[in-house]
């Protein structure tokens, strides 16, 4: 039993135990052992590609550690397709996060804690095969969001209007602690919605065990997955930003500081649109099939609305929250199609969207810090002022329009194919002039901030990215351009991972493999991991009746 | 009778012997040496509580009237140390603001939880009511303990609780009797078969009613935030904790030991409690500015979870309410204790007495951080389990929509539970001086913290314990 | 027996009346004596009703319950009084909202 | 690995790798000349690649190789191709481009001398960048891959059009001209996505459902519109001048505007079964061609001029692809690149010496620049298709091939523009290098050489192309056989005419009263509704659905959740007043409740 | 409707009238009063349901006891006359509606429920009632633990109500505010005093806690005296030594009142 993936978790956690104890006097040593606890899970997760075996599949490198036996509940952990690229693009993230706090100045202890706590969760999340524990790393995943944001976060002015007028009194909305709270109320309502899905699907297994794959290929009743499945959806989906719950986002990134903003759209919101493919329809076939229409109707909703309120904006963090919206509509899209091209273009979306809103966050981070304002109209020119910033703005503007050559067309356009091919052709449209628009507002953006004339005398210091904002930027640049020109890096993993989790999606819901994918419809059992213990049906089972 | 057969009450006899002992001790001991009656109580009680794990407390005393068993020595263990922690945690306070009655404090306390000891395995309904009286009256007794020292508030809160507990007495009295009369006997394993009939609807309905008061259930709550602003901190951290779980331990004995055949009566109406409780607990403590108002509004929309775990069933559901009352007695206790350690530095009891509190005293902060996380139900700590165990156990006994509603109302209390966190971390407050807390006190804190901790880590062995517990109760295990 | 029912019941229901009305803090002590007292009589009557020594026990027991409720209300009775000055019930709202 | 193909590797790879490496290395970048001479060193080696490649294809045309392996594997099999694959049509095209490229680039060099040298390290980062996605998208194994080339040509236009960033008009203009061309192409992503959803691959030779080739067509077409300036999309053109002149030979002249043209050549078997698009595609391109010839005759801009003639050309390029003669539309591609590059480079060179695009500055320039004034001379001549020049034969095959496919509309607006275009080429001129010279034109200063070489080079396929007709013809694997009949002698005289007209009016001053009836014509051009149209339906449309969206839903849904919130603080406050601290109000609750329960209790 | 029946239902009704009466009157002491008669009403009703013990006990206990603590209460917490006892009553309704929705309840279930009357033992023991020895055994049989509980409640009510009665702790100094820890030793020399005074209470305070423990330790022997226990709690005040200081005459006069009625056992 190989333990390069608890590696992987504890590493962040470590990290974040060992900063407790230092002084908060010196600075570069707290900054070395985040730094020092991301590379290690980062260097873990490209071991973990390395190691793992394309053409066995399946779910590798399982590890088991019982937690409540008497419920079934351990912590089992494994690696599919999937789970490679996600634990990649958190590696990153995280290491390019830590990188662009470098300058952070008040009270950076427990930032970094709090940060690495943050997504060691999101590292379990991706890794984890067992339900209750998936749930548990879940909520890890979301609650340092609240500290993070209301401590170290920047508040915005919502000028008061529209029919709801009177709350301005209560909630001064646009604040950072308003945003804090909101964000979580939202996600954890949300996560209420999941803890009971997860209870509804223990119970109707048998209520022996919370092994996901158990659970996955029990066969639950059609009516029951016809309820439980929006529920999963709405709770996973609020993070995914799904849309009438995503209202949180916008806030929540625009008052959150850079790292923070750039691990929470990179990753957090990726780990919502994992749950609703892993859990909502791999595990719920016939209620995936049942509101599937929904799922993507709703995402082109997303796509276009996202994009179209980005295009309104005037402060830069929320067109990128709001692009961010955009994007993820793409993802959500690519599940709803229930084919193998969606799917794939829906995880590798999950990949470059991470990457290029890291990019974003950091660069606007650096803006931010320099220029001391976020207003578009205000800036201009700074191109001149700082060359490198502009360079790396403009090509994750071109990334996020889906210029071919960057890792945002691959992922749209497989998206977009899966849509065509899928059973509901009109959903590709919205989400084609979706992309069209974002490239509108994408090149808008950097035409006011870095383009014009030379920027303007209030701006006096401001000088290009320096050498540890440098490294993340480059990290980040490089990913863009390398998995643009040669998808194969990633889809090898992927492509795999997608038909096993596929069929289990559609094997019980009789839908017919669209002639055109021509998926070989062999559904090969995930493979369960190593003789996992029988988890002991605990003598309770009885129950009161 | 001689002491040998008495030999399952064995704890109950101890602690009424300990009373004896401190009230003794007490007519001997000079003002200055009163103190170290504190630690003669801790002394005693931690004895009690070694002598739980190594006598054999199983067996029947006086023909069945008292029975031993896992039941009574687990909800003993939780009574113990609460007890122990209360003594430890406000054995400061006490010595300075009462000096010269500290002996009769103990004694008094002491007294309070030989009664509750002794309440779980009385299977007689007159002993019953005598243990939860011997539990009820001494609290009102400790609430107006600083008598008129500062200002009237104990007092008033004392009134309070006195006028509303000996009303519900009458009222738990007039339901017994007619339960008794009805079946001819107050031995409660032969009152189950007794025959259905209205009457017997009604006194149960008073009974539960009476008892409800104890646990501050929604209607009969009233009396909870007035009291627990006006009592000193560490009889009410005493107070929000022990007489619960006796309160519910009382419920479950008399509900499902007792008047199973009546589910059909008291469900639906435990039901609909534990329905409002859930929404006034919560509602309640979203305006609160208080931190004691605060947490006393907490404490009930945490008694509304439990009420649904006593619902869903008589075995599991009774043990996941066995486990949550543990998880509660403990984050409770320390919260009670950090907000106590806060007043005692001169700041209050409003939240804002809390801002700053991440930079005046980073292991308090982090402390109550954890409590209020344990008592919002986030991972990784006891909090967690027990709400998601009740939530288990609802799920099983068919109260799926319970489950959902419960989940929604942890998100709202987790946004008042967060409210105090913010004033802990995010808010800055003009005083910077360091919050010196008293070594007993801290002590006491950091037991409450290591139990959080620990059960939210590997909650396994309490549970296993519970559900030992929970079958002894309903005649199934020993 | 419905005799002895009754009475207790109305008894009972007297005493919650006092209860619910009454301003003076004894006042409510009576009611609840009452209301107890009427539980007693219950007692007895189920007693002689079915011949068993429990019912009398039982009576025994609350009448000592109820005595020693009353020593505390006493007591604290005397304390509101030394540091209210009065001991109207209906006036003491200094813990409110 | 067959040589040829490590060829044609060398001009995709090399090109990539000086990008490449331009874009990382800072240091190398910022030295400005060096790293100009490297890229022109780059862009030599591909044409010598490309040559090579051309002259084995011209002795063994029915040739095809390919190299390609799998780029985005789905289900196990690989759904696209990248690599490369020569064919006639492939070899031929790259040459034009890499012989352009390399001209550009050496022109490049005197033109932008003045810039400073980080500048210039950019501008050949970007000029590499190009000649690499023109390669990708010429050597196509499959329309995904040109798909590829098609995009990141659009990018680097992007990034050389805003080349001089720092003014705000070159901004503007970049901006517009991806946007355009971004909002075609999603016509050609739907292709691409219907292509996949029926075939499950992107080759172009697939077979596909009943009546698919006529949606995949118009689709494609879409594209090429956007890309190609055709009618309503050709607004970024003009505008697209704002960039530096020999970034407009290149890109706007010769090689990306020609990327539509190549689809559909490209693309042939797709077309060939979609006759209603054909049909529709010879009038729009008939359209385009006099609408922008009768907009150049007015332009005082030189650069707008030939930006407007490019336009029509593509316009006659496209109705001859229409009308079905592949060969007459892909000649007249190839002999376009060449005279227009000329006739921008020269137009570069002049602008370089005036140090204005307006020909009001100009004029009696050819006693100061006597070899660019021959060069712009011969191009204009072979673009308004005289006789024995290329541009005659190319655009001869056209209007036979559109007279033949009977379509008598277009065929006329052809031979009005094949009229205007000679006119307005003369006036071009004849304001330019004859007349009375502008007070710039006094002290105008001769090109260096690195400028007047490539126009040597361009010169000659200018002129001499026509006559290799044959031998392309096998290229593209076309029949061709010279025959001069009644409609070439016609355009001649209206060529003739044109020049005629246009040396009458500009160079000897009569006839003045025919400008004049121009006025309106200007009028509209100036103002160019068509333009106007698209900026209002973009700040109207566009930015008022945003500004509707994002007000809805930052006070909408966002308002609907703070009301929730709101709701539970209130409710919160109810309950907190409940609690009114009077004893009996509690003992009433109590009680209250105590009653009820027992009531029902006692009922059940 | 046997004649015992009628008897009960008069009794019963007069008990009721003088209960509703103490429950209405304005006149607090008027209240104590018809309170103490529906007392003594309920004793006979016990008596003729057989429990003579038990009525002896209810007159003794409750008339005797509680009746005259209370009017001591209410004379204790007289405020100044202007206010005087009276307890003009409101919400009113409010009160009467709960109870007698309480009551609707309870008659209706008593309606509702069958044999109340025709119990097994009604018609053999109407006269004898349960014997004494009966309940003796009882009290020490099955409820012998519930019996001693009942001694530690009483234990801890009686430690209570001194506690919170008493003016003034033991061993305090006269200054009325509490002093704190710190300067607890600075009083060693002039607190001498105290000592001299806590040394008698404790031997009090244990003479008290022995009298207590000697009935229910006597009693498991013979039955009867049980309920001494609920009449001594008010002994130990007794020995309370007067106290040197001149406080109030009032305190001093409750605690002699105090013991003064629990006297006579």
């Amino acid at each position: 039993m190989s333990h390069l993936l608890s590696i992987i978790i504890a590493a962040p956690f470590v990290a974040a135990l060992l900063l407790l104890p230092c002084r908060s006097t010196d600075r570069l040593l707290m900054r070395w052992i985040s730094l020092l606890g991301s590379l290690v899970s980062l260097t873990g997760s490209l071991i973990v590609a390395w190691r793992y075996d394309i053409k066995a599949g399946g779910l590798q490198m399982a590890e088991l550690y019982p937690l409540v036996p008497s419920l079934g509940i351990d912590i089992r952990l494994a690696v599919d397709g999937w789970g490679v690229s996600l634990l990649l693009l958190t590696g990153i993230i995280i290491t390019t996060g830590v990188l662009a706090s470098w300058t952070l100045k008040d009270r950076e202890k427990e930032f970094f804690a709090l940060l690495l706590i943050l997504v060691a969760g999101v590292f379990g999340v991706f890794v984890c095969q067992d339900l209750f524990v998936f749930f548990l790393f879940y909520e890890i995943a979301v609650l340092p969001m609240y500290l993070l944001i209301a401590i170290w976060g920047s508040s915005n002015k919502v000028a008061d209007a529209g029919p709801f007028r009177f709350i301005w009194k209560l909630f001064d909305i646009g604040g950072r602690e308003y945003a804090a709270m909101k964000l979580t109320l939202m996600l954890l309502v949300g996560s209420a919605f999941i803890l009971v899905a997860v209870i509804a699907l223990y119970q109707a297994a048998g209520a022996h065990t919370f092994d996901m794959g158990v659970l996955g290929a029990f066969k639950y009743d059609a009516s029951l997955q016809k309820w439980i499945f929006p529920l999963v959806w709405l709770g996973f989906g609020t993070l995914a930003g799904v849309f009438p719950f995503h209202t949180w986002s916008p806030d929540g990134h625009a008052s959150a500081p850079t790292a923070v903003s750039m691990l929470h759209a990179g990753v957090l919101m990726k780990l919502g649109a994992f749950g609703v493919i892993r859990i909502g329809m791999m595990m719920l076939p016939e209620g995936a099939h049942a509101w599937v229409w929904a799922v993507g109707l709703i995402a082109a909703i997303n796509v276009l609305y996202g994009a179209l309120s980005a295009m309104a904006q005037k402060d830069l963090k929320y067109i990128i929250a709001y692009s961010s919206v955009s994007h993820m509509g793409v993802v959500m899209l690519g599940a709803a199609t229930l084919t193998q091209g969606g799917w794939n273009g829906a995880v590798y979306q999950m990949f470059a969207h991470g990457i290029m809103t890291g990019l974003f966050f950091a660069l606007v981070g650096l803006v931010y810090e320099r220029a001391h304002t976020r207003e578009v109209g205000k800036m201009g020119g700074f191109a001149q002022a700082m060359p490198i910033v502009a360079a790396f703005f403009t090509l994750g503007c071109l990334s996020s329009l889906g210029l071919p050559g960057t890792a945002g067309f691959v992922a749209e356009f497989l998206v977009f194919a899966g849509a065509w091919s899928g059973p509901h052709l009109w959903w590709a449209l919205p989400a084609v002039a979706g992309a069209f628009i974002t490239a509108i507002y994408v090149l808008r953006v950097t035409r006011d901030v870095f383009w014009g004339p030379g920027p303007s005398e209030q701006f006096h210091d401001l000088l290009d990215a320096r050498k540890t904002e440098l490294g993340a930027l480059w990290i980040l640049g490089t990913c863009i351009v390398l998995f643009g020109l040669w998808p194969r890096l990633l889809l090898d993993y992927i492509d795999p991972a997608t038909t096993q989790n596929l069929a289990m999606a559609t094997q019980t819901a009789q839908l017919t493999p669209t002639p055109a994918t021509a998926v070989a419809a062999q559904a090969p059992p995930p493979v369960a991991p190593p003789a996992a213990t029988a988890a002991v049906a605990h003598a309770a089972a009885g129950g009161g009746r | 009778m001689n002491f040998h057969d008495l030999q399952p009450m064995a704890l109950g006899v101890l602690l009424a012997a300990a009373a004896a002992l401190v009230l003794l001790t007490d007519l001997f001991t000079k003002p200055s040496t009163k103190p170290n009656l504190g630690w003669l109580t801790f002394g005693l009680l931690s004895a009690v509580l070694v002598a739980s794990f190594t006598l054999d407390l199983r067996g029947e005393v006086a023909s069945h009237v008292w029975r031993g068993g896992a039941w009574p020595v687990f909800l003993a263990r939780l009574f113990l140390v609460a007890g122990l922690i209360t003594v430890l945690g406000g054995m400061d306070h006490i010595a300075r603001k009462w000096t010269y009655r500290q002996g009769e404090f103990y004694t008094v306390l002491l007294l309070c939880l030989t009664g509750m000891v002794l309440l779980p395995g009385a299977r007689d309904l007159v002993l019953l009511i005598v243990c939860f009286e011997l539990m009820g009256i001494p609290l009102y007794i400790l609430t107006a303990f600083a008598k008129t020292d500062s200002g009237p508030k104990p007092v008033e809160a004392a009134l309070k609780l006195f006028l509303i507990g000996a009303g519900s007495t009458a009222l738990t009295v007039f339901g017994a009797a007619l339960l008794a009369g009805l079946a001819g006997t107050t031995d409660m394993s032969v009152l189950v078969s007794s025959t259905l009939s209205p009457l017997q609807g009604i006194g149960t309905m008073l009974l539960l009613a009476g008892l409800a008061f104890k646990i501050g259930v929604a209607p009969f709550h009233m009396w909870v935030p007035d009291t627990y602003e006006g009592a000193p901190t560490p009889v009410v951290a005493f107070l929000s904790v022990a007489p619960k779980v006796g309160g519910f331990a009382t419920l479950v004995m008399v509900l499902w030991q007792a008047l199973p055949r009546l589910i059909h009566v008291w469900g639906p109406v435990t039901l609909v409690l534990c329905a409002l409780t859930l929404t006034v607990g919560n509602l309640g403590a979203i305006a609160q500015r208080n931190i004691k108002r605060l947490l006393a509004y907490s404490g009930v929309g945490q008694v509304g979870y439990v009420l649904l775990g006593l619902l869903s069933g008589r075995e599991f559901g009774v043990a996941m309410m066995l486990f949550y009352l543990a998880a509660y007695v403990v984050t409770n206790l320390g919260v009670f204790l950090v907000a106590h350690a806060v007043a005692e530095a001169g700041d209050g009891e409003t939240i804002s007495s809390f801002d700053g509190l991440g930079r005046r005293s980073p292991w308090l902060a982090m402390s109550l951080l954890l409590f209020l996380l344990s008592l919002a139900g986030i991972p990784f700590v006891a909090g967690f389990w027990a709400k998601f165990f009740v939530f288990v156990a609802a799920w099983r006994a068919g109260q799926s929509e319970m489950v959902l509603v419960g989940a929604l109302f942890a998100t709202v209390a987790l946004f008042y539970y967060l409210g105090v966190a913010r004033a802990a971390y995010v808010n800055v407050s003009a005083k910077t001086e360091k919050i010196v807390v008293s070594r007993a006190l801290a002590g006491a804190i950091i037991a409450c913290l290591l139990a959080v901790v620990g059960l939210g880590a590997w909650p396994s062995p309490v549970v296993e314990a519970a559900m030992a517990a929970a079958r002894s109760v309903s005649g199934i295990g020993p | 027996m419905t005799a002895i029912l009754l009475i207790s019941s109305a008894l009972f229901c007297a005493g919650v009346y006092g209860l619910l009305s009454q301003r003076h803090a004894v006042g409510v002590l009576i009611a609840i004596e009452l209301m107890i007292n009427a539980a007693n009589l219950l007692l007895v009557g189920f007693g002689w009703r079915t011949g068993g020594a429990f019912g009398q026990s039982f009576a025994l027991f609350t009448m000592a319950i109820a005595v020693a409720e009353v020593v505390v209300g006493l007591a604290l009775i005397l304390l509101m009084y030394r540091s209210r000055g009065d001991v109207q019930v209906d006036q003491a709202t200094e813990l409110a909202q | 690995m067959n040589p040829l193909i490590s060829a044609a590797l060398v001009a995709l790879g090399l090109p990539a790798a000086l990008a490449l490496l331009l874009a990382v290395v800072p240091k190398l970048r910022r030295t400005g000349k060096p790293a100009a001479l490297l890229s022109i060193l780059g862009s030599l080696l591909a044409l010598s690649a490309a040559g090579w490649l051309a002259a084995t294809w011209l002795h063994d045309p029915k040739q095809v190789l390919d190299l390609t392996t799998s780029w985005l594997p789905q289900s196990g099999k690989s759904m696209s191709q990248v690599g490369v694959h020569l064919d006639g049509i492939s070899v031929s095209m790259l040459l034009v481009v890499a012989i352009v490229a390399s001209c550009v680039q050496l022109f490049s060099l005197g033109y932008l001398s003045d810039e400073p040298a980080p500048a210039l390290g950019r501008y050949y980062a970007y000029q590499s960048l190009f000649l690499f996605s023109m390669n990708l998208l010429v050597l196509a194994p499959d329309l995904m891959q040109l798909f590829l080339g098609w995009e990141l040509v659009g990018a680097t236009s992007y990034l050389l059009i805003g080349f001089w960033f720092t003014r705000p008009a070159a901004g503007k203009a970049a901006l517009k001209a991806f946007v355009v061309t971004k909002f075609a192409d999603s016509g050609l992503i739907l292709a691409l996505i219907t292509l996949v959803a029926w075939t499950g691959s992107f080759s172009w030779n697939a077979t596909l459902p009943a009546g698919g080739a006529e949606w995949l067509a118009l689709f494609l077409f879409i594209a090429v519109m956007g890309k190609s300036a055709q009618f309503p999309l050709h607004i970024w053109l003009p505008d697209a001048m704002q960039g530096p002149t020999p970034v407009s030979a290149l890109l706007h002249a010769a090689t990306m505007v020609a990327a539509g043209v190549y689809l559909i050549v490209r693309a042939d078997p797709i077309f060939a079964a979609a006759p209603h698009v054909r049909l529709f595609m010879t009038d729009l391109g008939a359209i385009t061609a006099l609408f922008a010839a009768l907009i150049a005759m007015v332009q005082t801009d030189i650069k707008k001029v030939l930006a407007y003639s490019t336009c029509s050309q593509l316009g006659y390029m496209i109705s001859g692809l229409g009308a079905g003669s592949l060969m007459g539309g892909y000649f007249h591609l190839t002999t376009h690149a060449f005279f227009k590059a000329l006739l921008f480079l020269a137009a570069g060179a002049v602008i370089h010496a005036v140090h204005s695009n307006e020909l009001s500055d100009m004029g009696g320039l050819w006693r100061k620049l006597k070899f660019t004034t021959v060069a712009f001379v011969i191009g204009s001549l072979s673009l308004a298709g005289l006789p024995g020049l290329s541009g005659f034969y190319s655009k001869d095959l056209i209007l036979e091939a559109v007279h033949e496919s009977g379509n008598p509309l277009a065929l006329g607006l052809l031979m009005a523009t094949a009229g205007l275009t000679a006119f307005y080429m003369t006036r071009t001129v004849v304001k330019a290098f004859f007349g009375k010279p502008s007070h710039a034109a006094e002290h105008a200063h001769g090109p260096g050489p690195s400028m007047t070489i490539p126009l040597l080079i361009l010169l000659v396929p200018a002129i001499g192309l026509g006559w290799l007709a044959g031998p392309m013809s096998k290229l593209y694997g076309r029949s061709y056989a010279f025959h001069l009949d009644t409609i070439g002698m016609v355009t001649i005289a209206l060529g003739l005419g044109g020049i005629a007209l246009g040396w009458l009016i500009y160079g000897m001053g009569l006839l003045q009263a025919l400008p004049r009836a121009f006025a309106p014509i200007a009028r509209i051009a100036n103002g160019s509704t068509v333009d106007d149209l698209w900026a209002l339906s973009y700040s109207k449309l566009g930015m008022g659905l945003a500004r509707a969206i994002a007000w809805f839903d930052r006070y909408i849904i966002d308002g609907l959740m703070n009301f929730l919130g709101w709701l539970f603080m209130w409710s919160g406050q109810r309950v907190r007043t409940l609690q009114t601290g009077n004893v009996q109000d509690y003992l009433y609750a109590v009680f209250g409740a105590a009653a009820l329960i027992a009531l029902w209790g006692g009922w059940r | 409707m046997s004649s015992l029946e009628i008897s009960l239902y008069a009794v019963g009704s007069l008990t009721l009238a003088c209960g509703l009466l103490a429950m209405g009157v304005r006149n607090l002491v008027h209240a104590l009063l018809w309170f103490g008669l529906s007392l003594m009403g309920t004793a006979v009703l016990f008596a003729q349901l057989g429990a003579s013990f038990l009525a002896g006990m209810q007159i003794l206990l409750y008339v005797g006891g509680v009746v005259m603590l209370l009017i001591f209460g209410v004379m204790l917490t007289r405020e100044h006359e202007h206010l005087g006892a009276v307890r003009e009553v409101n919400h009113r309704i409010r009160a009467a509606v709960v109870s007698l929705v309480l009551f609707a309840a309870l008659v209706m279930a008593i309606l509702h429920t069958p044999g109340l009357d025709q119990a097994p033992g009604l018609a053999s023991q109407a006269t004898a009632g349960v014997t004494l020895d009966q309940l003796a055994v009882a009290l020490l049989g099955p409820y012998g633990i519930a019996f001693e509980v009942l001694s530690l409640l009483l234990l801890a009510t009686m430690v209570g109500a001194i506690v919170l009665a008493r003016k003034r702790d033991p061993g305090e100094p006269t200054g009325r505010k509490p002093i704190g820890r710190q300067n607890l030793g600075k009083q060693r020399i002039e607190g001498l005093a105290s000592p001299i005074i806590a040394l008698p209470a404790a031997a009090a305070s244990v003479a008290a806690i022995a009298t207590v423990q000697a009935p229910t330790v006597a009693v498991q022997a013979q039955a009867p005296q049980t309920t001494e226990p609920a009449v001594s709690e008010h002994e130990s005040p007794a020995e309370q030594p007067t106290d040197d200081t001149t406080d109030a005459p009032v305190d001093v006069a409750a605690a002699v009142a105090l013991s003064a009625q629990g006297d006579q056992p």
